[in-house]
């Protein structure tokens, strides 16, 4: 266990260092570059004045270059100052983290309860009406873009309603545990929509490939009832592609929740991402990248080892 | 061979959702192949008059910001995402389907190094792929199905491999093995086949994320271009406040032909897994 | 105690049949038999007879292409009855485990791989609420002490892929005697025992029926342990009870033709052991029985056979056979009464 | 009573989000109003010109220099006097490259700055340059006595922009990174204390939630879409429109041989049917240009209007030959809008061009992938827009010869020296009518030979909830500029 | 009751002090606990032979069976065929061990992919090694059927549809389909009824006498082993205890074990029931905590003091009945 930790940690450090090399050439390699994107494109900056700023972002020096200097910062824990604004990057991330651990979290935790408990229920009723009904749903669901379920959930819960605010992470003045929690509430649960109809359709497929296994016979001879067959029973042999889908979809969502963010101003990681693609604040997505990263092969890391735990069966190597 | 095929027919065939799922998706399918010859507005032609009309004798879907007829823009638009939808998560499913299958069989090395390059896959931000590819290949239908579908394996490949490292542990495998079952023989014949209820799940839902994937595409370059539209660009257009309330036509029946091509393809995805299953629970 | 408060479990007429592509096919077939009180009922036959799929039916545990009818009732308590047929799923649910039990055959796959070997003997004494979680981890452990398995405080802890094939069939058996059931139901429990073992098995349950009054149907090919433990035995046969006796009188004054051959195929070691089998194999049908299904493999077999299904008839006190010639076929020598 | 104006100022073209450096910014001054001055500032019509933290100013007769009078009694928040040092040390800022301000190019005749006395400063030119109050209507002025002790590169990114200090009518409070800036009213403002007590300016990323927010009351003011009014702001909501000041065109790479020929131009402006798209998908709120201006002033009688031409299109193609200048292959349509009023424009666009049997294949980009192709001048055909006011100089480095790339932003390649000699005397020339002169020749020039395809100037809104009263928005390019009187508003 | 296995036949697989333990599982803070499941056995088995194994449950006969199949590999010892090492099999040469040594696994549930109907089964050997055309291959299948005494309704059946008899006739007829050289039966016949049991001996018996089948017969039926065997090995915690030809364990064998066990076998005869007291007493000792010195001294009726401290050394491989106990050792039959 302890030699599978070790390794895997061992093996992940190259990987964060390819992942790394490869977006940073990617990145320098896309279209436009960070002094075309300082200024809109009807604003006039002379010759001289891109120059200045070019070499002050040392962009004058040749890219394996910049890449070494840029691993040297990071090496001493920081990870560079964004070219927007001067701010160093590592702080505006740490600043971020709370609002999209929070959004990632509840949205998350929300879609895998009831995401979970629809597909149980689904597969109980397999081809009768709830059955249809939620599947019906979940595909409403998983085709509703975000921007849309997001809009109409303003239109209806904030303006029509009045039961949450529009958007934002606190309201100004405010910055108590509630007040957060009140304005998680909608990007939250828009957030949960997706995710529950992709999770029940997944853990409905899986309880009713595990219903037909012997051992749920031996669980109805023992006198259990279909409630508990399926949760004791046939529930935790579908717990691993379940795992999966929560643990990919969690490392998708840290940064991916964009149009969530967006749409309730919510600070979160994904929005400053956009910023930082925007602007082609190099220092910034890479940042970002990193944390990503880093957070992503923990992740992969954690189901793998939860399937061990889940299956004894698997053993790691 | 060819009786269990027949037995995994009349099976399908008693699955009524596979059936009507079948149907559905059949003439969405045939409607939209034949959109240009059945409706005979050209879905790209502007109205500059006849802008945002309701649904109406004229125009049965009515019409959008320019005046293009609905219907037939609808249609059009489905040739676009039916092909985006179904070749790109079929590409997706090859891949992950192939490298989990290899990663969770042999383990090992092999799994780590599959594994290590699925983490990378999973990490590489989206946007920056997507932004250089773009620059790169230009835009096009096929490099759309391409870049989607190279970025939409690692879920499966991870579904598929977790699967696989249990039933690898099963004495059927052990069994064939003595038989003198080759590796290639075990993942085809013995290990695959139990990950049907993941590639089908996986299958329906990709699908829907690789069309409205593209429509996100077409604002690098990538998707489909104007004066084209796609299931997913119709949608888009309800960003727009005012579309979304007060010109539903516009966007709606795109979001209803998503949802009812995805629910026919998983019922009959579900039809399918049910034949193959022989202990399914119902006939 | 009346005769009538004895019978545990009374089966009349059951029936239980399956479709397939190819056709209906009659696994059970109008059997009928009881089990009394502290009685142990053997069923043994030819392999593919219908032995599990009659305790399945029982159980209520088929997959849903199975079709059963007739009934099967059971004394919950005295002067008690509930119907293991046409019960409600959530009754038969109820009695599940409970008051009726059942081991499987096939050991290595009922269990679940996901849970502890005492995880899983527990929860078949806490889902019926007998004991708390605690109480039944404990009885968990003694129950495995008991089917002899050593070590059981590591066993315990253990999954059923890091046991033997017989120590998982001991865990089965450990758990449908868990809740010391009215009736237990043991579908070959000791294939997959040594002889120590399945002796002290059999001890095992002898004394738990001795103990709880339990009544076991015992379902097994091994005629030496049928003689070991059986009061009675039901000899089976393509779906039908074919013959049925004290133990004494099936293994010293069998009747019908099969029940005959299947004791004369037991090895009997010596210098010059012979096994012979019975020649001929079960023909399989769809549809309904309309003759005798050993017909095909008899040396006595004659058109009625062929053309009438035989009706079960009484040969002595508690001994009956479905056969149409059983009086001119039956040796003299062993005689109808013993 | 605590009266709280919260608004979303950064929303919509005028903002700027979270960029607080006046200096190098580029739009946002509608709110960095709020708490810094600039010396000059329009009306809200934008006719006219007044002084802020200046009072008067003038050019020398030889127009070698420019002096300019400033306020008496004006104090920073912190209490220090407001003076001509704090004037010339903004300045220097703009011009020294290392600020890499935005503004350094409207200040290129300057070539000192000189303190003539606490209340005035005065500019030494190279060359007369009348656009000078206009240019400085940008600039707010800041605190030396706060800020001389930073170099201008440690400046530009300093942290102080999140605590700054000025001399505007809300003093900075509180930053909330991500979330919004809260002002407070400054008791001292030299126009007056404001009415209310706060000023809040909450960040929305997208204009929609604004507009929702405003609707549901949660905000006080919110920049709004053509779209947003047309689903109706909110019966709370009072909506304001006005020309946007930004002119849309379909510029074309000069320097590509296919469009030499002023013919080929006239042809494609013939093909677009600009009265209907104005109409139809503007719903009326746009106005068709046919020149680079579009203040009604600089409009002479006798431009050509360039009305829907199909046949007179065909035929200037045929005479300047265009089926040998290019052969068939379709032309990409560069643009960074991303709108989907943007996107049913340019679909119209593609279908007009269509008819005339110009091929044209849209391709939409973000804005520095737009200029990082066309400052490469890899392009043929862009969809733009360009701030063109309110004064006409503001146009000179898109379209100058001498602001060609690599040195400049005349992006389009454009090197008409007629067009050049009259930007130039526009600039030189103080006399009103005389200037007005010049700007409508320019005008019947870039008419006559359309640089740029010229289409319209389209409205742009802004919608404050009805609680609100005194308030003053107009649209203009960049936010600002304008003399809105903060202090005035009040919210019942 | 056949032919009695010639002195010079070809040694065709052998033993040779093989160990192997399974690892337990691991968790954070604590190692895993092994399982000695096969403990320093040897034998070797002719060309033509039948060995029988038989065992308390645990002892480890499933696990012999595996490491002779090559799903475990041993730690220590080798295992040859034919002379030469299992594990130097590649290529070809594996090809052709997977087609001589066939095995029948004692759950015939678990053996048989619940996907495939009976005939998918049955025809994987033929397919893996290109044996026939589909109709031969149909036609061997059927006779294989025959021979396993099942009907041909079953091929298109799923396995869930058999009984567990069948089942396990369709895992015989799989493991015959090959012709092996080598069978190893585990538990191959406990789920049949006598009289079906008596047809697949007899069919094993006569596959042997016809093409010289080498058997391990690994069974609790020691009836039928006595019958079946020319040899019989007899195990206890992993470590062989006495490895005796047919005539030698006729009369009970010479290894206290060995007379436990078949005083425990249950006869035929419900007026001959086993009591209580004829049982083997005490109870089988932890593998994971196996008892020093020999192995069975905890249950042993004669164990003295010796026993307890001294492991019994190995026999000679030569001997042809060795037995593994101090008291017997030396005056091996
Ligand atoms: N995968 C495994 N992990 C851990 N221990 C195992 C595993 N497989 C078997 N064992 C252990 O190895 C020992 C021998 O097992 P094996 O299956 O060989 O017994 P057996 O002689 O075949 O018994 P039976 O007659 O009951 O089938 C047992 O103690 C068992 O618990
Ligand atoms: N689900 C099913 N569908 C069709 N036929 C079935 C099904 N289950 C069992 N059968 C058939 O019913 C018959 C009786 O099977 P059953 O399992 O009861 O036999 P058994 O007496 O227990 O035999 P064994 O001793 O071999 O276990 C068999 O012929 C079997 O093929
Ligand atoms: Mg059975
Ligand atoms: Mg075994």
């Amino acid at each position: 266990m302890w030699t599978y930790l070790l390794n895997r940690l061992a093996v992940n450090i190259p990987t964060l260092f390819a992942i790394l090399v490869v977006v940073f050439v990617l990145m320098n390699m896309a279209p436009g570059d960070p002094v075309d994107a300082f200024v809109p494109p009807t604003a006039v900056l002379t010759d001289q004045q891109k120059e200045v700023l070019r070499h002050e972002l040392g962009l004058d020096q040749p890219l394996p270059l910049r890449f070494v200097s840029w691993l040297q910062q990071v090496a001493h824990g920081e990870l560079g100052l964004r070219y927007k604004d001067g701010s160093p990057v590592l702080q505006e991330i740490a600043r971020r983290a709370v609002p999209t651990g929070l959004l990632t979290v509840a949205g998350l935790g929300m879609g895998a309860l009831l995401g979970v408990l629809t597909g149980l229920i689904s597969a109980r009723a397999y081809r009768r009406w709830p059955d249809h009904v939620l599947s019906v749903l979940a595909y409403i669901s998983i085709s509703s873009p975000a921007f849309l379920v997001g809009i109409i959930a303003m239109y209806v819960f904030a303006l029509q309603l009045g039961w949450f605010p529009s958007g934002g992470y606190t309201d100004p003045g405010d910055e108590s545990w509630r007040n957060i929690l009140y304005h998680l509430a909608m990007p939250a649960m828009v957030l949960s929509l997706q995710f529950i109809g992709i999770l029940m359709r997944y853990t409905r497929a899986g309880l009713l490939e595990t219903m037909s296994q012997d051992y749920v016979r031996t669980a109805r001879a023992k006198g259990l009832n279909p409630q508990q067959v399926l949760f004791r029973h046939a529930f935790p042999n579908t717990l691993i592609p379940i795992i999966t889908v929560i643990g990919a979809n969690f490392s998708a969502l840290i940064g991916g929740a964009v149009f969530i963010e967006t749409v309730f101003s919510w600070p979160g990681m994904g929005m400053l991402f956009l910023d930082g693609i925007e602007s082609r604040d190099y220092p910034l997505i890479m940042g970002i990248t990193l944390v990503m990263a880093v957070v992503i092969l923990f992740i992969n890391m954690l189901t793998d080892l939860i399937y061990s735990r889940i299956d004894p069966r698997i053993t790691l190597r | 061979m060819s009786s269990v095929t027949a037995m995994r027919w009349q099976k399908f065939r008693k699955h009524r959702p596979a059936m009507a799922g079948l149907l559905i998706f059949g003439v969405i399918s045939l409607l939209c192949l034949c959109s240009g010859w059945l409706f005979h507005a050209d879905p790209n032609a502007i109205d500059l008059d006849a802008t945002l009309q309701a649904p109406g004798k004229l125009h049965w879907l009515g019409t959008d910001q320019t005046g293009r007829d609905m219907l037939a823009r609808t249609f059009a638009a489905g040739r676009v995402s039916l092909l985006v939808g179904v070749l790109s998560v079929s590409l997706a499913l090859v891949i992950g389907t192939f490298l989990g299958a290899l990663a969770g069989y042999f383990g090992g090395w092999i799994d780590n190094l599959i594994m290590r390059f699925v983490d990378m896959v999973m990490t590489f931000p989206p946007i920056i792929v997507l932004m250089t590819l773009a620059a790169v290949l230009g835009p096009g239908t096929e490099k759309t199905i391409v870049v989607i579908g190279l970025l939409s394996w690692p879920l499966i490949c991870r579904l598929v491999r977790a699967r696989i490292l249990t039933i690898r542990e099963m004495e059927y495998v052990a069994a064939a093995r003595t038989l003198g079952a080759g590796h290639t023989y075990l993942l085809l014949r013995h290990c695959l086949p139990n990950t049907m209820d993941v590639l089908v799940v996986s299958f329906s839902l990709g699908f829907v994320s690789a069309i409205m994937a593209e429509a996100g595409l077409s604002f690098l370059g990538l998707g489909v271009q104007l004066p084209d539209a796609s299931w997913g660009s119709l949608i888009s257009i309800a960003r727009e406040a005012s579309v979304l309330q007060q010109n539903p036509w516009i966007w709606l029946p795109s979001g209803i032909l998503i949802v009812l091509t995805a629910l026919s393809v998983n019922f009959i995805g579900d039809g399918l897994r049910q034949s193959f299953d022989p202990k399914s629970l119902k006939e | 105690m009346s005769d009538e408060t004895q019978i545990i479990l009374d089966v009349q007429q059951l029936r239980t049949s399956f479709a397939t592509p190819a056709g209906t096919v009659v696994a059970v077939s109008d059997i009928s038999f009881q089990v009394r009180q502290g009685e142990t009922l053997a069923i043994v036959g030819e392999s593919g007879c219908g032995k599990s799929v009659t305790s399945f039916s029982l159980m209520g545990l088929l997959a849903s292409n199975a079709v059963t009818t007739g009934k099967a009732r059971l004394q919950i308590a005295t002067g008690e009855y509930a119907d293991l047929i046409r019960g409600s799923e959530a009754a038969k649910q109820a009695l599940r485990g409970k008051a009726v039990s059942m081991i499987f055959q096939e050991p290595m796959t009922s269990l679940n791989p996901l849970q502890t070997v005492a995880d899983q003997i527990a929860e078949a004494i806490t889902v019926h609420g007998v004991a708390g979680k605690k109480a039944a981890q404990e009885k968990a452990l003694q129950l495995l002490k008991l089917v002899g398995i050593s070590d059981p405080e590591t066993r315990a802890k253990q999954y059923p892929h890091q046991l033997s094939g017989g120590m998982r069939q001991r865990v089965m058996i450990a758990i449908a005697l868990a809740c010391e059931p009215r009736l237990l139901i043991a579908d070959e429990p000791t294939t997959a025992l040594d002889v120590t073992i399945q002796a002290q098995i059999l001890q095992l349950i002898r004394e738990l029926q001795q103990a709880t009054g339990m009544g076991v149907i015992f379902i097994t090919h091994d005629m030496g342990v049928v003689a070991q433990i059986a009061d009675r035995v039901a000899v089976m046969y393509g779906g039908h009870i074919v013959e049925s006796g004290t133990v004494a009188q099936i293994f010293q004054a069998p009747v019908h033709p099969y029940t005959r051959g299947l004791l004369a195929a037991i090895p009997r070691p010596g210098p010059d052991a012979v096994l012979s089998g019975i020649p001929g194999q079960v023909e399989s049908v769809t549809g309904e029985h309309r003759q005798c299904r050993f017909a095909n493999r008899c040396e006595h077999a004659s058109s009625l056979c062929h053309q009438q299904l035989p009706k079960v008839t009484p040969v002595a006190p508690q001994h009956t056979v479905a056969c149409h010639h059983w009086r001119h076929t039956t040796p003299q020598s062993t005689g109808v009464a013993i | 009573t605590d009266t709280v104006f919260t608004g979303a100022f950064d929303v919509g073209p005028q903002g700027n989000p979270q960029k607080f450096n006046p200096l190098t910014a580029s739009a946002g001054f509608g709110f960095y109003n709020k708490y810094f001055n600039t010396l000059t500032l329009y009306d809200p019509a934008f006719q006219k010109i007044s002084g802020d933290l200046a009072e008067s100013w003038s050019f020398s007769k030889d127009g070698k220099s420019f002096t300019i009078k400033l306020r008496k009694g004006v104090r920073w928040h912190d209490g220090a006097p407001f003076t001509a040092a704090d004037v010339k040390f903004t300045l220097g800022l703009i011009k020294d490259p290392d600020m890499a301000s935005v503004f350094a190019v409207r200040f290129a005749d300057v070539v000192n700055i000189r303190v003539a006395d606490e209340q005035t400063v005065v500019l030494e030119l190279l060359n007369m340059d009348a656009s000078l109050p206009d240019a400085l209507t940008n600039v707010m002025i800041l605190p030396n006595h706060l800020l001389s002790k930073f170099t201008a590169k440690e400046l530009r990114t300093s942290d102080w922009w999140k605590t700054p200090v000025g001399t505007g009518p809300f003093k900075w409070n509180k930053y909330v990174p991500d979330q919004y800036v809260e002002l407070l009213a400054n008791p001292d403002y030299f126009r007056g204390k404001p009415k209310i007590n706060r000023l809040v300016n909450r960040y929305f990323k997208d204009s929609s939630s604004a507009a929702i927010a405003l609707a549901a009351g949660e905000i006080n003011y919110s920049y709004l879409t053509q779209d947003q009014i047309r689903d109706g702001a909110g019966k709370n909501v009072q909506v304001i429109s006005g020309q946007s000041m930004v002119l849309n065109y379909i510029g074309l790479n000069n320097q590509d041989p296919r469009f030499k020929d002023v013919r080929v131009r006239q042809a494609l402006l013939y093909a677009i049917d600009r009265a209907a798209i104005v109409k139809n998908i503007y719903k009326g709120s746009a106005v068709a240009s046919n020149c680079v201006l579009s203040s009604q002033k600089y409009i002479p009688q006798d431009v050509n209007s360039y009305d829907l031409n199909l046949s007179k299109a065909k035929a200037l193609l045929e005479e300047a030959g265009w089926s040998k200048l290019n052969h068939g292959e379709p032309l990409e349509l560069l643009t960074y809008y991303n709108d989907q009023l943007s996107k049913d424009v340019v679909a119209s666009l593609q279908v007009m061009f269509g008819q005339i049997g110009v091929t044209v294949k849209p391709r939409f980009v973000d804005a520095p992938t737009y200029g990082q192709i066309v400052d490469a001048g890899k392009f043929s055909m862009v969809f733009a827009g360009a701030g063109n006011g309110p004064d006409p100089a503001s146009l000179m480095p898109l379209l100058h010869s001498s602001y060609a790339p690599p040195k400049g932003v005349n992006r389009m390649r454009v090197r008409i020296p007629e067009l050049d000699k009259l930007f130039d005397a526009g600039q030189a020339e103080t006399d009103d009518a005389k200037r007005n002169d010049v700007y409508r020749q320019l005008c019947r020039i870039t008419n006559q030979q359309l640089p740029w395809i010229p289409l319209w100037v389209a409205n742009r809104y802004g919608g404050y909830t009805k609680n609100v009263t005194n308030f003053i928005w107009t649209p203009s390019p960049g936010g600002g500029r304008y003399q809105d009187n903060p202090e005035n508003w009040t919210l019942r | 009751m056949s032919a009695i296995v010639t002195g010079d036949a070809e040694i065709l697989l052998e033993f040779d002090q093989v160990s192997v333990s399974y690892a337990g599982k691991s968790s954070l803070f604590r190692p895993a606990r092994k399982v000695r499941a096969v403990n320093a056995v040897s034998f070797q088995l002719k060309q033509g032979e039948v060995l029988g194994i038989v065992g308390e449950s645990g002892s480890g006969k499933s696990t012999m069976a595996k490491l002779a199949m090559r799903m475990l590999k041993p730690e220590q010892g080798e295992i040859r065929y034919r002379g030469k090492a299992l594990a130097d099999y590649r290529g070809r040469d594996e090809n052709c061990l997977r087609k001589e040594i066939q095995m029948v696994f004692q759950d015939p549930n678990a053996s048989l992919n619940p996907r495939l109907t009976i005939e998918q089964s049955l025809r994987e050997p033929f397919y893996l090694h290109d044996l026939g055309s589909s109709i031969e291959q149909h036609e061997e299948i059927t006779r294989l059927l025959k021979l396993v005494g099942l009907p041909v309704s079953v091929l298109h059946r799923y396995p869930h549809e058999l009984s567990g008899g069948q089942k396990q006739r369709v895992v015989i007829a799989r493991a015959l389909a090959l012709q092996p050289k080598v069978l190893i039966a585990d538990e191959a016949v406990a789920a049949l009824d006598a009289s079906v049991k008596a047809q697949i001996i007899n069919l094993l018996l006569s596959l042997r006498e016809q093409l010289g089948l080498t058997i391990i017969f690994i069974s609790h039926d020691l009836p039928l082993v006595q019958i079946m065997c020319d040899r019989v090995l007899v195990l206890y915690l992993g470590q062989k205890m006495e490895l005796a030809s047919r005539a030698a364990i006729a009369s009970g064998g010479a290894h206290p074990y060995t007379r436990a066990l078949w005083a425990s076998s249950p006869v035929a005869d419900p007026s001959r029931r086993l009591q209580r007291e004829q049982l083997l007493q005490g109870e089988i000792p932890s593998p994971l905590a196996p008892p020093s010195g020999c192995v069975f001294h905890t249950r042993c009726p004669q164990a003295a003091a010796i026993c307890r401290e001294k492991p019994v050394s190995p026999p000679a491989q030569s001997d042809a009945h060795q037995v593994i106990c101090h008291f017997t050792q030396g005056n091996s039959v």
